[in-house]
């Protein structure tokens, strides 16, 4: 684990002990199931973005892609009867086809990423809106699919913790995307190009092939996470659903220590940075903060811990005599990572 | 002589309004090393470029065993046994040294996954390092490395492909000289196993010592080949720029003056016990010579105020100040002309006449408005002085040669009026045609009462440019040395730190 | 933090639910041993909404009233939340949910009136535009199908309705484009509490006040100011007051046993009422007394 | 006027005369009046968001700082008998002091802008609902403040074109600002320090101070756009007021050749960028395109304009013998600006 990740499981501590001394029922396993489930829907299209942002690019349509997909899931299996397995592959296959045209978009048209994705935000999102007209698509009531049901939404039951199965599919996700990241050749390709892409060209490196494949994996994972989101909902309303989770995405990749400018990041620190934010909605409510202020005390949380990281960081750096090289030796590399951005 | 392997037959590259490369020739047989020479922006690198399938050339063959090659790319080129170090360096900072060597051809296990099997990447980079002596570590990250030491890495990376031929282009333009020996070691050793090389350097000392013969180009055309008995420092500069040079150093006009700069036990970050103490006169060059790593840039660093001083102080004209940004430096008249040209000296996308009155720029202004025919006519006329190669000064600079690139770097302060200059590696890259100029100008510069400290890792320009000088080793002065004490024996010894 | 929590969960944040607080706080007034508390989701998604319902379990809530914001589909998990508290709707209505009842109006009957405030305005007929947050949601489908429903067969027509997500600066910009678009355009038709208001503005800026006729919803000041000086047809306004008061009170009494007040089949209408400008003053000074504390 | 921007005012042109053709009101002065008003509006806040993105930061705020801004502006003149003009001084230091907080904690603190404004995004628009308890500010019915009213939102008959003041007030921030970037020593030091920071900094600029500059302007101009939006819509809905603006805002400035990594990008771009993507919404209204596909519209053309650019950009350098030296000259610079987001 990195220093920045311990960081932020530090703040995650801080944050869940408040919460917990001033509302003990933060630590019902109710409770706790319930943010689980958030984290799980909401930390596996934060990974997809991470991939994306690693590789230098960025991916405005998350929201658009969850919200487009979910309804052609939705409309699959309950209006068209397709089988929801068959249904399930068909949109993973659409997710990975959104993922590889944005990729070949941005390299071999050479169009800005932002650009690419921002029009893939406002497209999708009026295709979802356009294919129902606008009205809301969902399982009505009594429409059952109880094992599709139980596999994505359900919980089962874990040394007495209702573990949400969206839980169980961001481990899975999370221990493939870092072992594909992290310790495979091809997660060190992602960071060399999204590095210096140049360089990674020189070296032999097809970055183009590269920057495409991480498209395509933020267009798969972003598509399991539309089906997840959309048996958690149920419902959804074209013009709304989802929108917004792309800053979510991009915020919990750049709290996990990703660097707009590319070729940094940790799936460990997306996935603690997508924790923070589910705990810091839940803190809202539990500790019935007026709603209207949800969003400030979100903003406040966060900025507090990355100045208070900041702080100790800085400190550290000013007076490395105190604390002998090694921590000099570390500091100036921590600092580059913020700096960099 | 055996069979040539690869061999580039008419090869013409074209810039938009440059001639690159003008039906340059070239082969390259097993076992043979060649050097490359040519002023700054004669096509050297382009034609490297070429042979590494970086660029396409315009006109022209690439042949390998004996295989014309078409759509040839750097895939192509690693395949073909080709190595390549480039001028400028292309290294990733968020990896460490190891990943860095092996990048794109990592050992790899666990099957489709691909996983990378770091034990071996790691035991693999070693004895690669050893074999230079370089003194990091295979996990160390590659952004605590000073540029000398990226340099090994890059020649490292090179090495570690066990390629037929090795392109190293400018590979020593900031090393020392103990390790250009040791890199003169490996190229012959890489020889006698049949490798071939090719190396630019503007450094002929190097190529009288390894070279089997030297192909000199000017304005992107062969002017002539040099065969081992022929390979003296006279003869390739008169193929180089056409004439004789006259002897590079001129001698100082007249005895240093009063203490300029005065530093007292400073302390920087990487050697945190060590202090620093040296005095800079008015009008003297102090030469600052040392190993890779010994803290010499850092220094520099310390006293223009891009690195905080944890202990010490800093007097100017006697008086004790306080420097802790570069502005602050440059408001009292001191500057330093970095080492990293791509990374601290120039806007790589800018244009040459932005580049140049950047730090001045206000001198340039009136109401705040930049005047910029006079800034363009100021380029004009510093690209005549310091005879940069360019159609026009509204070209972008990354699209020079490197040696041109870092006369823009010069360019940038010399129309300022400095009283403490720090250059950090300043004939980086530079052809010696242009050295001379340089060390003219620094001269002059000296002479009109300007404090010069010069960094510098080419052993030949330390003693004779400086008039004194001063030997850094692992953070500290281990020795200044007067004019008569100057020999390359005495400047080695401190700088190891041993007697040798 | 002994007392028992009340939720009363909105759709999303809006004026109209200023009035509806005035009622919960009414309502606090006459039940002291009860915390009443108002929660907006700080955005109109159902599964924002879901989130804070499921919270507000955890933390205890003894009764939620809930305006879903895709009732339909939330049924079940409002089946979750109806199992493990005291679960009314209102505003929309979730028929088919295990919650206990339903307070609020039926937007398609809302819809009706302003068809026929409408069919009043236009005696010899006429083009219509209507203009609306949300053109997908429930309320904004049931009051234009209750609009059509009344005009239908008649020479008034509603040709479009233009959604704006609830952005100002849009919603006015539409009305703008619209004039621009259609010139034969004879009425327009603010479906949002604030549609309205930016009509009239673009109307009176483009100096054609009275020459289009305005019909509105809701009881935005600017929408009451214009139907006093008869550049609004009328508005059909909704008594969310009532929904809080009502509500809160009736919660209370089935937290504590007592569901004598809930009648069969649980549906509770608090009627709308038309605006226009002979009533316009009685309703304006009943609204002040309402939001006075 | 650069390559680029001809290519965008080209676009603009095409769009416009293809809209006028299927429904001549486009070309109505009334409209045209209208969408002038919007670009002013929405034209400041772009330039504004410009000066950041070429210092190499990101502003996310910006739709929450209009909300904020708006509310307070609206309460001290309406409910707090402010003197306008007292409380529009008082709006645009708000916005100049929430400016040099971003600056500051992005350069002294050394947190990544991102992080930064997206606190600010949380915080602001948090305040703006909490000051409002989540109620809708505006002038109610009467309220009248003529000068303040005919300044803002009023429109002077030029030549018979009533051209809204929102324009002149874009035409005078956009001809400073182009004084400042294009010609200035300062607007030299924006680009030096948004290419590249380190090298800007041996050359003796005072990064920071130039980076915290960039954010003071933003916010500067932030308030003013948020005055002159008050003043329009006369009434503010804190909750979603302004909100996705500074989406709105990036993408002005990338469409205008602003890259998100710094140090790119022109004040005419900006500027027509905004005029596009207003062009885009008015087109959607007067073609009677469903509302859901509002957006949809908007995304496709901007990407057909793009993709169209591009394919002329790469044609043009696959063949520069053909077209001479000029074509191929400007080829490679124009590339490299695609390429190097
Ligand atoms: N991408 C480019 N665009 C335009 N001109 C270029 C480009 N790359 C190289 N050139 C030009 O081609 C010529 C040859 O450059 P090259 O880099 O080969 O010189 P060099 O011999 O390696 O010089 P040095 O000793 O300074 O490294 C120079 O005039 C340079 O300006
Ligand atoms: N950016 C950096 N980050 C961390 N450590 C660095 C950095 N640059 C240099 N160092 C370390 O500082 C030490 C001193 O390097 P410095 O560059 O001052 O040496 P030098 O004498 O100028 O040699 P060189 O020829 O390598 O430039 C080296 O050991 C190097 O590892
Ligand atoms: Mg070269
Ligand atoms: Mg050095």
């Amino acid at each position: 684990m990195q220093k920045k990740d311990l960081s932020l499981l530090i703040l995650i501590l801080v944050v869940g002990a408040v919460v917990a001394f001033i509302n003990p029922r933060f630590l019902l396993v109710g409770n706790l199931s319930n943010t689980a489930n958030q984290v799980g829907m909401f930390g596996i299209f934060s990974i997809a973005e991470a991939f994306v942002i690693i590789v230098g690019g960025i991916e405005l349509a998350v929201g658009s892609v969850i919200a487009l997909l979910g309804v052609l899931f939705i409309d699959l299996i309950v209006n068209r009867d397709v089988d929801w397995i068959l249904a399930f592959f068909l949109i993973i296959a659409g997710g990975v086809a959104i993922g590889t045209m944005h990729g070949v978009l941005t390299t071999k048209m050479r169009i800005q990423p932002f650009v690419v994705t921002l029009c893939g935000l406002l497209i999708y999102r009026g295709a979802a809106r356009y294919y129902t007209e606008d009205a809301t698509a969902g399982f009505g009531y009594g429409a059952s699919f109880p094992m599709l049901e139980w596999l994505a939404a359900g919980r089962t039951n874990v040394l007495g913790f209702p573990l949400p199965h969206s839980v169980v599919a961001l481990v899975i996700v999370a221990g493939i995307a870092w072992l594909v990241l992290h310790r495979s050749v091809y997660g060190r390709y992602f960071y060399a190009v999204g590095k210096n892409e140049e360089a990674a060209r020189y070296s032999g490196i097809r970055s183009d092939r590269v920057t495409i494949s991480a498209y395509v994996i933020c267009g798969g994972l972003t598509a399991l996470s539309a089906v997840l989101i959309a048996m958690y909902t149920r419902s959804i309303s074209p013009a709304v659903h989802g929108s917004f989770y792309e800053l979510y995405a991009i915020a919990a990749a750049v709290l996990g220590g990703c660097s707009l400018r590319g070729g940094e990041g940790s799936i460990i620190g997306v996935v603690l940075g997508t924790i923070l934010l589910q705990v810091l909605q839940n803190l809202v409510n539990l500790l019935g903060i007026p709603s209207s202020l949800n969003f400030a005390v979100m903003g406040t949380v966060i900025l507090i811990g990355v100045l208070a990281d900041q702080y100790f960081v800085q400190r550290r750096k000013r007076a490395p005599s105190a604390r002998g090289q090694a921590a000099a030796e570390s500091a100036p590399a921590s600092l580059e990572r913020v700096n960099a951005e | 002589m055996r069979e040539p392997f690869l061999e580039l037959i008419d090869i013409g590259k074209t810039y938009p309004g440059v001639v690159a490369l003008d039906h340059v020739s070239l082969s390259v047989a097993p076992g043979e090393v060649i050097a490359l020479l040519g002023e700054n922006g004669a096509g050297k690198s382009t034609l490297m470029r070429v042979l590494g399938g970086v660029v396409a050339p315009s006109s022209g063959t690439v042949r390998i065993d004996g295989a014309d090659r078409t759509g040839y790319t750097v895939t192509d080129a690693i395949a073909a046994g080709i190595a390549f170090v480039h001028q400028e360096l292309n290294l990733f900072d968020n990896l460490d040294v190891a990943g860095n060597v092996f990048i794109g051809r990592e050992p790899v296990f666990g099957g489709p996954l691909r996983l990378i099997d770091r034990g071996t990447l790691r035991a693999k980079v070693r004895p690669l390092i050893a074999r230079l002596a370089a003194d990091f570590a295979p996990d160390t990250p590659l952004a605590e490395l000073s540029l000398a030491q990226r340099q090994l890495v890059e020649i490292i990376k090179a090495l570690s492909l066990n390629a037929r031929c090795v392109i190293m282009d400018e590979p020593t333009s900031s090393l020392t000289l103990s390790e250009t020996e040791r890199l003169m070691q490996v190229i012959a050793g890489l020889k006698a196993d049949g490798v071939s090389v090719i190396f630019i350097t503007h450094r002929l000392n190097e190529v009288v010592q390894c070279a089997d013969r030297a192909v000199v180009l000017r304005d992107g055309r062969t002017v002539g080949t040099l065969t081992r008995g022929e390979l003296n420092p006279a003869a390739m500069i008169r193929l180089m720029i056409g004439r004789d040079l006259r002897s590079l150093y001129v001698p100082p006009a007249a005895p240093p003056g009063n203490i300029v700069l005065d530093v007292v036990d400073a302390i920087t970050s990487t050697y945190p016990s060590r202090a620093v103490s040296l005095q800079l006169r008015r009008g003297e060059i102090l030469g600052l010579a040392g190993l890779v790593g010994s803290g010499r840039t850092e220094l520099a660093r310390a006293i223009f105020g891009v690195e905080p001083l944890l202990a010490g102080g800093i007097s100017l004209d006697g008086e004790p100040v306080r420097i802790s940004t570069p502005r602050a430096a440059i408001d009292r008249g001191i500057y330093l002309i970095p080492e990293d040209r791509k990374g601290c000296g120039l806007l790589l996308d800018f244009p040459i006449a932005e580049n140049i009155s950047l730090p001045d720029l206000a001198s340039y202004a009136s109401l705040g408005l930049v005047d910029r025919s006079r800034e363009t006519d100021n380029a004009d006329r510093q690209r005549e002085r310091l005879k940069i190669r360019a159609t026009d000064v509204k070209m972008q600079v990354g699209t020079l040669s490197g040696g041109n690139q870092q006369k823009v770097v010069l360019a940038k302060w010399l129309s300022m009026r400095p009283k403490v200059l720090i250059f950090d590696e300043p004939t980086r890259g530079i052809d010696v045609g242009a050295k001379q100029e340089i060390y003219d100008m620094l001269r002059r510069l000296a002479d009109a009462g300007v404090a010069i400290l010069m960094i510098s890792s080419d052993m030949e320009e330390v003693i004779g440019v400086s008039d004194r000088i001063a030997v850094m080793h692992e953070g500290r002065i281990s020795g200044f040395l007067a004019r008569s004490e100057f020999s390359e024996h005495n400047v080695l010894q401190l700088a190891v730190g041993h007697s040798i | 933090a002994d007392k028992k929590v009340l939720a009363f969960v909105v759709n999303g944040a809006s004026d109209f639910w200023k009035i509806a607080e005035a009622g919960v706080k009414k309502a606090q007034g006459e039940l002291p041993d009860y915390s009443l508390q108002l929660k907006y989701p700080e955005q109109a998604a159902a599964a924002v909404q879901q989130r804070m319902l499921d919270d507000l379990v955890a933390a205890g809530a003894a009764g939620i009233m809930v305006s879903a914001v895709d009732p339909k589909n939330q049924t079940e998990h409002l089946n979750k939340i109806a199992g493990q508290t005291v679960l009314f709707t209102t505003d929309s209505d979730a028929p088919q949910s295990k919650r206990i009842a339903y307070i609020g109006s039926s937007n398609t009957e809302l819809g009706k009136d302003a068809g026929k405030l409408m069919l009043k305005a236009l005696p010899n007929g006429g083009k219509c535009v209507g203009f609306v947050g949300l053109l997908g949601a429930d309320n904004a489908r049931e009051r234009i199908e209750g609009v059509k429903e009344t005009i239908k067969g008649s020479k008034v027509e509603l040709v479009d309705v233009r959604g704006d997500e609830i952005d100002q600066t849009r919603a006015k910009r539409n009305v703008e484009d619209i004039l621009a678009a259609m010139p034969d355009v004879s009425c327009l038709v603010g479906f949002y509490s604030y549609n309205t208001p930016r009509i009239y503005e673009v109307l009176k800026e483009a100096g054609k006040l009275g020459k289009i006729k305005i019909i509105g919803f809701d009881e935005d000041p600017i929408t009451l100011g214009g139907v006093k000086d008869g550049a609004i047809e009328g508005t059909v306004v909704q008594q969310p007051f009532e929904w809080g008061y009502q509500g809160m009170k009736l919660m209370a009494k089935v937290v504590q046993g007592d569901k004598s007040g809930v009648p069969a089949g649980g549906i509770i209408i608090v009627p709308g009422k038309v605006i226009e400008k002979s009533n316009v003053d009685d309703f304006m000074s009943q609204m002040k007394t309402m939001l006075k504390k």
